[in-house]
Formats: C-alpha cells, structure tokens, sequence
C-alpha cells in the first residue's frame, strides 16, 4: 500500500546516529555540498531551488530561491546566512526533531546557501530551550569542520564558510525575521518595519538569508534528485512536503510528512489514528498562536499555504494541535490571547494593548459576564490589530479569536446569551447541582466541601449552594451515586 | 581525521561507509550483525530512552548477541515513546514501541533469539525519500 | 536623484527615492496624523519606530495598511489616507492607547500641550469603547523630572533622545508587552541613574509621562513672605521664546514684556542672567588666555582644549560619564549660579539685608538648572545661592495664572545694576554663542586690539559639531562646538585619545543650545522654531549697544569694586567651581 | 550607586566570560547566558558588571534581561518547577496539573517556596508534545503527568 506519508525533511530522523558524521555521509550527505561547489555555479544552483518551487517552511510561504536570488543581487563586503531555530509555536516541534535527528542536513544547506549567496558566515539561532539540539547542534558542526565540509577551502574549492550558534532566550516573537536579528546583535527582541528586508540589510546591517530549519533539511535532495522531481510532489502552487507537530486529542501523537496536499482527514484519521477515545473531531488549529482553526467542514480540503489562508488559518511553521467535543473553543480561543498577551514585544500600540484587550473580553465571556455587542467589537478589533500592527506576530494574533468566531459562534452566543459552556470548561458558566432523586443523604460531599456549600440533613438530599460555590468539583468526585451532576 | 579535499574523495568514503552499513543487514554476510537503533530525541529520553539504550547495550553484551546498539534521533512515533527499531540481518526492520526494560527483555529473548513478534509492533506508516 | 510617482489621496506625487509616504504626502498638502514620530531636521534627529501605527495608510494592492511614516515610496504606489478603512482603524488604534492612558486630563501637567490629547481632539475620539486594565507604574520624581510613566504611550522619543541623540543611556525600553514602559535600570529613581536632566526626553515627550518639577508654588511663597527680598534672573534663551506660549510668532523677542510681566508678579528686583553671562566671560575668558599662554610656552601641566562649563546638563554628563576628564572644563560657573553668590554676598550687603533672607529665583529654559541650584557646593551653610529655578514653561503658567494679559505688556527695562548686559550674553542662549562671545572678549584681551568686526559668523550655524580657526593677530585658535550630548561625547572620546585638535570646543547639552533646552515651549519636532528663536538672539545682540562682555559698565565696576581682577581669590572662591567623579561604582567585594 | 556584595570569585568568573566574547556589545545575549549559569539569576549587580565589561548602559542591559522570559532577576529554587502551558499540554489538562503544584506547595507561579527548595513557573512547550501534559524540573522532563502525579513528583525531590 502506498503510504500517506512521505518523508523528505525527516528523512534521516530515526534513521542515522545524529552523533555520527559517518551516518550522514553513507546517507548522501555532503553530497550535494559537493555538486554545487564542484559543478554548479551559484546562480544555476538557486535556478533549481527557485525551480523546485520550495516555498518558506517557516509559515510565510515565501519562495525560497527568490529569497536565495535577492540576497546574493545585494552587493555587501559581507553577507550572512541565518538559520531560524527558534521554534515557538506552542505545539511545534519539527525544527527540534529535525536538529536532534538529523543536524548535518541544516549545515550542508547553510553551507550551500553560503556559497549561492556570497556569505562567508552562518548563524544558527536557536532556542534555549532546546539543550540536547544544542548539544547535537554542536558535535555535529565540530565534525564537519573537521571533515572539512566547513572552514577554509571546502572540498578543495575556494569556498570558505563556517557557522556560529546564537541562543534566543525565551522570546516568541523572535521566530520574525527582524526580531530574531535584533535578537542575535545583542538587543530586545523588537522588529522593525519592512522594507528593509533582512536580505537587504539585516545582521549588523549586512545582508542576511534567513531560512527555518525545516526548509534547510529540503535543500540536499533537492539539489541531488532535481528540481522537476521536487516540483513533482505537491500541489499546484505549493511543492514537495510539510511536516507537521500532530498533537492534542489524537491517537497517535507525533511528527507527521506528508505532500503538501494531503487532506485533513487523511492526516488525522489514516496517519494520526484518529481521535482519543473515540470523541468526535471538533477542529484542528494549525499555525498556532497565529493560526485559525480547520473544522468538520475542512477535514476534505487539500492541506496547503493557499488553501489554509482561504479557510481563515495558515501553515505556520507546522503545529497541529487537535480538539475534540470536550474542547471550548472561547477558551481555546481566550487560550491563544492570553500566550499572545504574553509574547507581544509591546513595540506598537494594536498589539501591545489591543490583544490585551481582545483577551479581556475573552475572558469576560468565559466568565459568563459577556453581551452580544461584545461578539462585534471582537470582530472589529481582531481585524483592526491585524491591519495595523507592525509584525507577523500582531498581524496574525486575532486569528484564534476571528476563525473560532467564524467557525463557531453558535458556541460563543452560548456563553454570551445563554450563558452556557457546552464542553464544560468555563467553570464559572457551570453549576453543579445535585439529583434530589439519587441523593441518598450521606452527607460526604457537605463534607468534602471546602467551601461549606452543600447543606442538608442526614438521609434526606442534600442542595449546594450556587452563590457559594466554586465548582472545585471535589463534591461530584466523592459521590458514590452519581448524584451530582454539571448543568 | 582528514579533510575531505574534493567530491571525489567524498563520494569513494560515501561508498564504503555505506557498503559497511548494508553489510551489517546482509544474511550470510560476515560482519552481519543484530542492529538496534534507540529513538533519543528529547521526547524519547523524556520517556527512559536512556535506561532502554543501557540495557540493550549491556544485556546484548552479556547474552553473547553479537549487536550494535545506537541512537538516533526521533522515530515519530511520539505517542509510543521509548520506541527502538530492530533489524535481524535479512529481515526488515521492526519498530518497536512503549520499550521499558522489561519490554526490551521480551524482545531480546522472543525477536532476537527466537523470530517471534511480541506485541508493540508500530507498523511503519511513511516512505523515505532515497536522496539519489 | 531618481524621482518616483505616485498617487496619494488621487493627486499625482512626484518624489525623491527613499522618501516615506508621510513626507511625500507633505509635499501636495496632505498632512498625515502621527504620534511616534518625531524629526528635527538639520539636526539629524529623527524617531520612527513604526510603533504607534496612528499613521497608517491605506495602499492598493497590500494585504495590511502601512505606517506612512516609515513606508518608503515606490513607483505607481496608490495612497488613500482616509479611507473608511484607515479612518475606522486609526481611530481603534487611538482608542486603544487611551484604553491604557489615565484619563487625567484635567489635572495632567501636559493638559493643553499634550499631543495625544490634540490626537483625541483631531480624530474625534468621543468614547473610549475598550475598557480593560490599565498597566501602572511607580511615580519618580527626580530634582528636576517626574517620571508619572502611566502616561507612557511608548512613542520611544524619549528613549531615542537619551541613547541616539544626547547618548546619556539614562532610559532604555524595559518588560515587554502589555507591561513594556521607558525607565531607567531596574526601575531605579532617575535620580540614581546616569540621567544628567538635560530634560530632552521631557521636551519631546508627546504626554505628561515626562514633565518638570515644578517650583512656581515655591517661588509665589516666597514672594508672598513679606521678610523676603526675591531676585529674578531670566536666561538669555527665554525671552526668544516665552511670547510662543502666549500666541505670539516663535522667534518674537519679548524681553521688554517679560520684564514687566515678573515686576508685577511681584519681584523686588528683575535681573538679567546676561549679566552673569558677561562675567562667566570674565572669568573663562581669562581663564582660557591663561591656559593658552602657559601652553604656548610650553608648561607641560596646561591641558588643551578648554571647555565650557556653562551648561549643567553638560557638567553632569562629563561627571558620569567622563570623570577622568573632569580637569579640563574650564573651572568657572554657569552664569546662573555666577548670579547666586553675586546676589547674596555682594548686592545683599548693599542692600544691607541678610543672605537668608533674599530669595534668588531664576527663569530659564533649562531642567538640569533645576539640579544645578540644589547642588551642596552651591550652597552656602545650607543656603543655596539660587534658590528656585523654574523653566520658560512654568514662567508663563505663572504668568496666566496672575492674571496678567502678557500682550498689553508695556517693554519695561531690567533693574540695575544686575540687569545691565552686552550682546556678547544673550547669545549664550544658541549654540556657538557662548564661545563668539568669549572670542570677542579674549581677541581684545589678548591682542590689545578693537575688533574690527564682532560677528564670528563662522562660529553660528546648526550643524552638529563645527569648528573654525579664528586669527588672533597671527595665532590661529581652533574652536570646536557641538551641541547635544551625543556630538560632545566624540569631542570627548577624541580628546581622550589624544587626537582633538582644538584649544576650545564649547558644549551644549540640547540640540540648537539653551533655545531648544528641556524648559523651553515644546517646539513638538518642527526645527524652524528653533532657528527662529536663535535668530532672535542674534537680533537682540546686533541692537546692543554693547557687545562684548567686558566693556560692560556694571561688570567692570563689581570687579573694581569688588572682585578685583577675574581669577582673583575672591573671583575665585565665589565664581569658580569643582567637579566630581559621578561615575557608578559598580560593587563591592565580599 | 549601589553598593553591592558579589562573591570575588564569581565576578572574576563573569569577567571571564565577557573577555572570552571580545567584551562585544553584540554578544550580550549570550554573556547574560553564561551569567545566569554562574549565579543562578540576574541581580542588579551582575547586570551592573556586564554593563560596564561591554560598554553598555546598564539602563540597556536591563531592558534586554526583562525582554525575555529566560533571563530571571529572582533566584530560582533548588529545583525549578516548569509546567507546560503550550497547546498540546494545555488541551491535555496542564492547568490542573500547574494548580495541584500550586496548591501543594503553596506557592504561586513566578515564586519559590520558604526552604527555597522549589520555584513554579510556566513555559510554553519544550517540543515534547507526545508525552503531554510535560512537567520539567530542574533539565529532567516528566510526561503524561496528572494532577494525582504532583505529589510522587514532589515527593522525589523532598527526600
């Protein structure tokens, strides 16, 4: 049976020792460093990758060999290549996955991007979080130099390039390409408005590539099986695969390639195994904090950047966080605000105080305080922070917010209007109330109550107090008659 | 260690590390060899991948099988962690998942000494790309 | 240069390359809101963050709108500056930053100069519908500036000011978020930082998160204290521009009017600080033909250049920053606190009154003068020589609040003696003044000769860091100046190394000099105010019948008198000064 | 300025480092980095001396230590508590595994407890997300952790 899973980026992972150089080289590695630096030139090399159609892996989609092309078109007496390793989408761990099984495959694509850009210097940024793709991070480039695929006079050519690690230090919006460079010269991870792209002015104001990880471990077998075979994986306007984070309320959790194009349902049901304990889908959030969420009505489009956009989410870097009939999707929604609120540098005024503001009323709803006009001022607001704020961060935040508003309003005019949390996780929306019929009067959940909500005489039912109680559920834990229940 | 100085060069070592490589999986092949690979990635090690690749490599060792014991990095499979792969010369590989040290005993005694598949078999569910 | 079109609200734009849609849109008329932004031009000083998005622009064919203020131009770009679109999405922009702005309107120091209130008026913001918490912060209050960062709107002007421009590194932006505010180091007091209250950040500050302390309730006390002799000193720099703060043209001299305006406020004695300028000239006048002489003939312990010290932002920064260099400023005082000592120890006798019982209050356009007079060694047993100072803002608060209807002010003429003054002082107020005016004095005191022309054009100028050769009959004397902090520090770094090349370099710590210092009417990023008001000094000193320090009638009495000669003892002990090591000591060992 | 008491031995540590980056602005990142490896946290005075080796305002430095959530000015407990809030974590129930911790050593995230032996915080997905809800103390992860979990958890460390 052909699989549904086609591994180009992981193709590696799991399969070699990552501590091993050796394992890489039996595997190809190296190789296509070799080609390019031996029968290619720099601009026929960024012809194929610009002819595989690879676009960023990071989650903009930008075509990466017009990126490649553009850096190498700006003159500069020193040019960087920079490697973004700060994957900080809760929920995603492909750049991780990539780096711990596989580090070799991100040199050599540095190295060649190096030699098509006319950069001597590369720079991986990476998470600090991340100790043990460090630590492989680092063996690995002290192998390579040592097998002289980085240093001085490549493979016997001219070319000479090595790489240094920077650490991010726990900043979300440094995984923005201006963010990160700040980040990497020393500075509050802050970005600044673009143009100038970092391909124009960006390390030290020199020209800098930046490219993720996942859209690195691409580049060797592109160069080694050809564009058209690249090009011939895919969609139509978006090529080869995508990795994804599979994760939340799915069978089988875990990493997860496959061609672009594949469809939700395939993804979830015939790779991830479905949903855990046989719960009904709800919706997949893919692009995380940035991202929207895919539902019912998505589980049959093929899965790509254009058709993501379409349906009110986007690629992200990669994380697919599943959610079941038992997931609130105000909460979840109110959930993503809040690491928003969290992770926003504060630079400009829409997303400093704006998503603060979108979290507010989230919260509000939850708390069973909402009114329908605050359902509209979501709206406006989510769109308003997105017009206008200053980077990718700000620019996609609403996006929880407005894609569940979209998807699911019936959900929040519950929590508005009937002030009702059908999946049962708002607690200040439920109260817990006990079956006057199956009440025995055995007094253990007044007992048990640490808030002395629940009264009432021995063996005859018992009644808890809603304005007292906290809904800690401990009452409905200890009945031993399923007397209490959840309204 | 010396450099690699051209594409030639490279592509002759590329050769013979991966004849050596194929060796160990080749029936009848003298340097045949029982191979298991270890998943340890952060998850696999967050799950005793490291006590799982311990005993392997001891127990293998003290059992008289003739085996090399490796690491690599993430198998995928994140729900079943510890997973190992095993591969008996000849056969393909085995991907096993959920290994604690009593796992690992079952399958040292029951795969690799008798050919019986326990339970906690993880089929393989992707294809590889081959890089050339 | 490549010239672009464009379309910008429908009319044809033609503009240079690497030109932003805010300044494209200027050229046909169109003037596009902002908050952040701020420019002073010819100055180099520009701030565009990008981050209070107030600016944003509809273009055709992009996904988001764009920040006019830091978008640049390109060929066929079609603007729309007040679609539905950017309307809706400025104003919820505005009403957020409000959402998080305490509505204190009525009591804020900046109530009626504040720019984020005019943004509220000009895009008629008439309820703030987000509602939520607001981020709080710590009150600071400093000798000379209160930090109420509540009113933060994090436009980073400030920040800009005190790291690019002055280079104090006083103020960074800190936590990040909904929390993200400009403080000094650890939240500390400004007052423990390495802030050296030039006051820059309050004067392009756009809320009240930055403002002055104010001494005008200290100064109507004591003019209330019928036991007090209160003495007024105003500052060459104010009178160029306190008439803006009353409607009147940047650039209108109101010295006649001002001098009135304090007589009725009730001053015993309206004195001119220029009197003190002229003797500042006096005495690092002398001071610098000394150090010159001695090094001409080769007196190996005669440091070169000299600095002027006249500046107390200047003074501070020197002590924190460059304590090892704190040798070679001249030695003399500011003219503010050269006023002081001459109003307590020589005109109190006259007057026959106790010092303790004369209040010197002085006007100027400056913060750090709020410092200044507070320092221990311009104390005399706990009494300071300047008791308050308060700046050309707060003088015309004062002023409106007395009920004085500036305009019908007659032009009244400065008390005697201290108000006797040459055009050498008032142009101590712009940058490059104080050192024409000591070229004047030192060019007759050296030479012996009259000078045939008393302008130094080649001094004058905005241009960041200037030098000129001036001939002293066959000694060519290279000056150097710089104003703002920032150009002072490569003078200083430069010095440092051994390489400056000058005999003396004046310093100002504010961009344009005391006309554009920390006190002075907010000028809210528009350069020609400032030229304005330089030229109005330079006005005031072409109509003087006197210009030059020490043919000053007054000046040459109180040294016959008085002080006997500059650098006597006594000139000495009551107009000269020492500096100290400011710098932080960073710890202790255990 | 402050007076300040740091060990000799430590600040000869952290001048070390800043000469082993050239004392260069640009590598304050990774000096704050090492920093915090020698004194656990950032105090005042630590940002203090690594302002002054690399030439920076201290004003600076601070604005950078509070930018990112990595860099702590509190000293941390003896062994760092940190729940994972990423989405894989929170949809599988980390909230009520971070509220058990919270109520079993009384504390509240961002504090550590009066021994000094534990400290709460959150952080927002290790990349572990197959083993969710993740509990990391100290560098060791815990996976599949339950509110029930807390206590052994707790309990290992006590002893």
């Amino acid at each position: 049976m052909k699989q549904k899973q086609l591994r180009i980026a992981l193709r590696n992972c799991g399969v070699i020792d990552p501590e091993r150089i050796e394992d890489y080289i039996a595997k190809d590695g190296y190789l296509a460093l070799g080609k390019v630096l031996t029968e290619l030139t720099p601009e026929a090399t960024i012809e194929i990758i610009k002819k595989s159609g690879l676009r960023g892996r990071g989650g903009g989609g930008f075509p990466t060999g017009l990126k490649w092309e553009i850096t190498r078109k700006v003159h500069g007496d020193q040019k960087y290549v920079v490697c973004n390793a700060d994957e900080g989408d809760p929920g995603a761990f492909m750049d991780r996955s990539v780096l711990e099984g596989d580090p070799h495959s991100v040199l050599e694509a540095m190295a060649i991007n190096g030699y098509c850009t006319g950069a001597s210097k590369g720079l991986v940024y990476i998470r600090a979080e991340y100790p043990l793709a460090i630590e492989r991070l680092k063996i690995a480039m002290k192998q390579a130099r040592e097998y002289g695929f980085l240093g001085d006079q490549i493979l016997g050519t001219g070319f000479c390039f090595d790489i240094e690690i920077r650490y991010g230090a726990g900043a979300f919006v440094c995984g923005e390409e201006t963010a990160l460079i700040h980040s990497m010269e020393g500075l509050r991870g802050e970005p600044t408005v673009k143009p100038p792209f970092p391909s124009e002015s960006g390390y030290l104001g020199k020209p800098s590539n930046v490219n993720n990880v996942e859209t690195y471990a691409n580049i060797p077998v592109i160069i080694n099986k050809g564009a058209d075979w690249f090009a011939s994986i895919g969609s139509a306007k978006s090529k080869g695969t995508k990795v994804f984070a599979l994760a939340g309320k799915i069978n089988n959790v875990g990493l997860v390639e496959v061609p672009m194009g594949t469809t939700l349902r395939e993804v979830i049901y015939e790779i991830g195994g479905g949903i855990r304990d046989g719960k009904a889908f709800k919706a997949a959030q893919t692009g995380g904090p940035s991202g929207g969420c895919l539902t019912v009505k998505h589980l049959d489009i093929p899965i790509d950047y254009d058709n993501l956009i379409a349906a009110g989410s986007m690629m992200g870097s990669g994380g697919m966080i599943v959610m079941d009939e038992d997931d609130c999707m105000v909460a979840i929604a109110k959930f993503y605000l809040e690491f928003t609120v969290e992770e926003s540098c504060g630079k400009c005024s829409p997303c400093r105080i704006g998503n603060k503001r979108l979290f507010e009323i989230l919260e509000k709803i939850t708390q069973g305080n909402g009114i329908l006009e605050d359902l509209d001022k979501l709206k406006n607001l989510g769109k308003v922070i997105i017009d206008t704020s200053l980077c990718g961060l700000g620019q996609s935040s609403p996006n929880p917010v407005l894609s569940t508003l979209d998807n699911f309003y019936d959900e929040y005019i519950d929590h508005v209007t009937y002030k009702k949390c059908k999946s049962k996780v708002c607690k200040s929306l439920m109260t817990y109330i006990i079956d006057e019929e199956k009440c025995i009067g055995c007094t253990l959940c007044a007992r048990n109550c640490p808030v002395n909500a629940i009264s009432g005489e021995r063996k005859q039912a018992h009644y808890i107090d809603p304005e007292k109680c906290i809904k800690c559920g401990a009452c409905m834990e200890k009945c031993k008659f399923n007397a209490i229940f959840i309204n | 260690m010396t450099k690699i100085t051209s594409l030639t060069e490279l592509k002759k070592l590329r050769d013979s590390l991966k004849e050596k490589m194929e060796s160990y999986s080749l029936l009848d092949h003298p340097d045949s060899i029982i191979q298991v690979k270890v998943a340890m990635a952060t998850c696999g090690q967050a799950s005793g991948a490291r006590p799982v690749f311990d005993y392997f490599k001891e127990e293998l060792e003290k059992r008289n099988i003739p085996a090399m014991v490796t690491q690599t990095g993430c198998m995928s499979y994140c729900y079943a962690e510890p997973t190992i792969e095993v591969t008996i010369p000849g056969k393909n590989p085995v991907v096993f998942g959920f290994v604690n040290t009593r796992k690992a005993d079952e399958i040292i005694e029951r795969y690799i000494r008798k050919g019986e598949l326990p339970d906690g078999v993880i089929p393989v569910n992707y294809e590889t790309v081959i890089s050339q | 240069m490549e010239l672009i079109k464009l379309t910008i609200d429908g009319k044809p734009v033609e503009a240079e390359k690497d030109t932003t849609i805010l300044k494209a849109a200027k050229t046909v008329g169109i003037d596009i809101p902002t908050l952040c932004y701020f420019q002073l031009k010819d100055m180099n000083i520009e701030n565009r963050p990008g981050g209070c998005r107030i600016c944003v622009v509809e273009v055709k064919g992009r996904r988001n709108l764009a920040p006019a203020c830091t978008t640049l131009v390109s060929g066929g770009m079609e603007v729309n500056t007040h679609s539905i679109r950017v309307l809706n999405a400025r104003r919820t922009v505005l009403e957020l930053i409000l959402s998080d702005h305490p509505a204190e309107c009525l009591t804020c120091a900046k109530s009626g100069s504040c720019e984020l209130q005019s943004m509220a008026q000009q895009l008629g913001v008439r309820e703030i519908p987000y509602q939520g918490e607001q981020s709080t912060y710590r009150k600071d209050t400093s000798p000379a500036i209160i930090r109420d960062v509540d009113k933060c709107i994090m436009c980073r002007r400030c920040e800009m000011m005190c790291n690019e421009v002055q280079t104090v590194g006083a103020l960074s932006a800190v936590n990040r978020g909904f929390m993200a505010v400009v403080a000094p180091a650890f939240e500390m007091n400004l007052e423990k930082s390495t802030c050296t209250y030039c006051g820059q950040c309050v004067s392009v500050c756009p809320t009240g998160a930055l403002t002055e302390v104010d001494h005008t309730r200290n100064v109507i006390n004591a003019l209330a204290d019928p036991a007090k002799t209160v003495v007024v000193q105003t500052a060459p720099a104010v009178r160029a521009a306190l008439g803006e703060e009353f409607g009147l043209e940047p650039g209108t001299l109101v010295t006649g009017k001002m001098v009135a305006a304090l007589r009725r406020l009730g001053f015993d004695y309206v004195f001119d600080t220029d009197f003190a300028a002229d003797l500042t000239i006096m005495e690092e006048g002398t001071e610098l033909l000394d150090r010159l002489t001695r090094y001409l003939e080769g007196d190996p312990s005669v440091q070169l250049p000299i600095l002027t010290s006249c500046c107390p932002g200047w003074v501070n920064f020197f002590e924190h920053h460059f304590p090892e260099l704190r040798d070679i400023p001249s030695t003399a005082k500011s003219p503010q606190q050269m006023f002081g000592p001459i109003a307590k120890e020589y005109f109190a006798k006259k007057l026959g009154i106790d010092r303790k019982n004369m209040i010197v209050v002085s006007i100027m356009p400056c913060l750090a003068k709020k410092y200044e007079c507070q320092r221990d060694e311009f104390k005399v047993s706990g009494d300071p020589d300047v008791n308050y100072s308060i700046s050309t803002r707060e003088l015309a608060a004062f002023i409106k609040l007395a009920n004085i209807d500036f305009d019908a002010m007659p032009e009244e003429e400065f008390d005697k003696p201290m108000g006797e003054s040459t055009g050498a002082s008032v142009i101590f107020g712009t940058t490059g003044g104080v050192i024409e005016a000591a070229c004047r004095t030192a060019y007759e005191l050296y030479t012996h000769k009259k000078l045939a022309k008393v302008d130094f054009n080649e001094l004058r100028g905005f241009e960041s860091i200037r030098h000129a050769t001036i001939d002293f009959n066959g000694l060519l004397l290279n000056i150097g100046i710089a104003h703002g902090l920032g150009n002072a520090r490569k003078l200083l770094e430069d010095i440092k190394e051994g390489k400056s090349q000058f005999h003396a370099i004046e310093i100002m710590a504010c961009p344009g000099g005391c006309i554009g210092g920390g006190g002075q009417p907010y000028h809210h990023g528009d350069s020609a105010i400032l030229k304005k008001r330089a030229s109005a000094l330079y006005r005031e000193d072409a109509g003087k019948p006197i210009r030059k320090s020490h043919e000053n009638p007054f000046i040459i009495s109180l040294y016959k008198e008085f002080l006997g000669a500059p650098g006597s003892d006594r000139s000495h002990h009551l107009l000269h000064t020492k500096y100290f090591d400011r710098s932080a000591s960073v710890f202790v060992e255990e | 300025m402050a007076i300040i008491k740091l060990p000799e031995r430590k600040i000869t540590d952290l001048k070390d480092v800043c000469k082993s980056f050239n004392n260069e602005k640009g590598e304050l990142i990774n000096v704050l980095h090492k920093a915090q490896g020698i004194f656990g946290y950032l105090p005042a005075e630590v940002q203090e001396v690594i302002a002054k080796e690399l030439n920076l305002p201290v004003a600076h430095v601070y604005g950078v230590v509070t930018f990112y959530s990595f860099f702590t000015m509190t000293p941390k407990g003896e062994h760092p508590i940190s729940v994972c809030l990423g989405t894989a974590c929170y949809v599988r129930g980390s909230e009520k595994v971070l509220e058990e911790f919270k109520r079993l050593l009384k504390i509240q995230v961002g504090q550590t407890t009066a021994d000094g032996k534990f400290s709460l915080s959150c952080l927002r997905c290790v990349g572990a997300c197959g083993l969710a809800p993740v509990v990391m103390v100290g560098e060791k992860v815990y996976g599949r952790v339950s509110p029930d979990g807390v206590k052994d958890i707790v309990e290992e460390f006590n002893n």
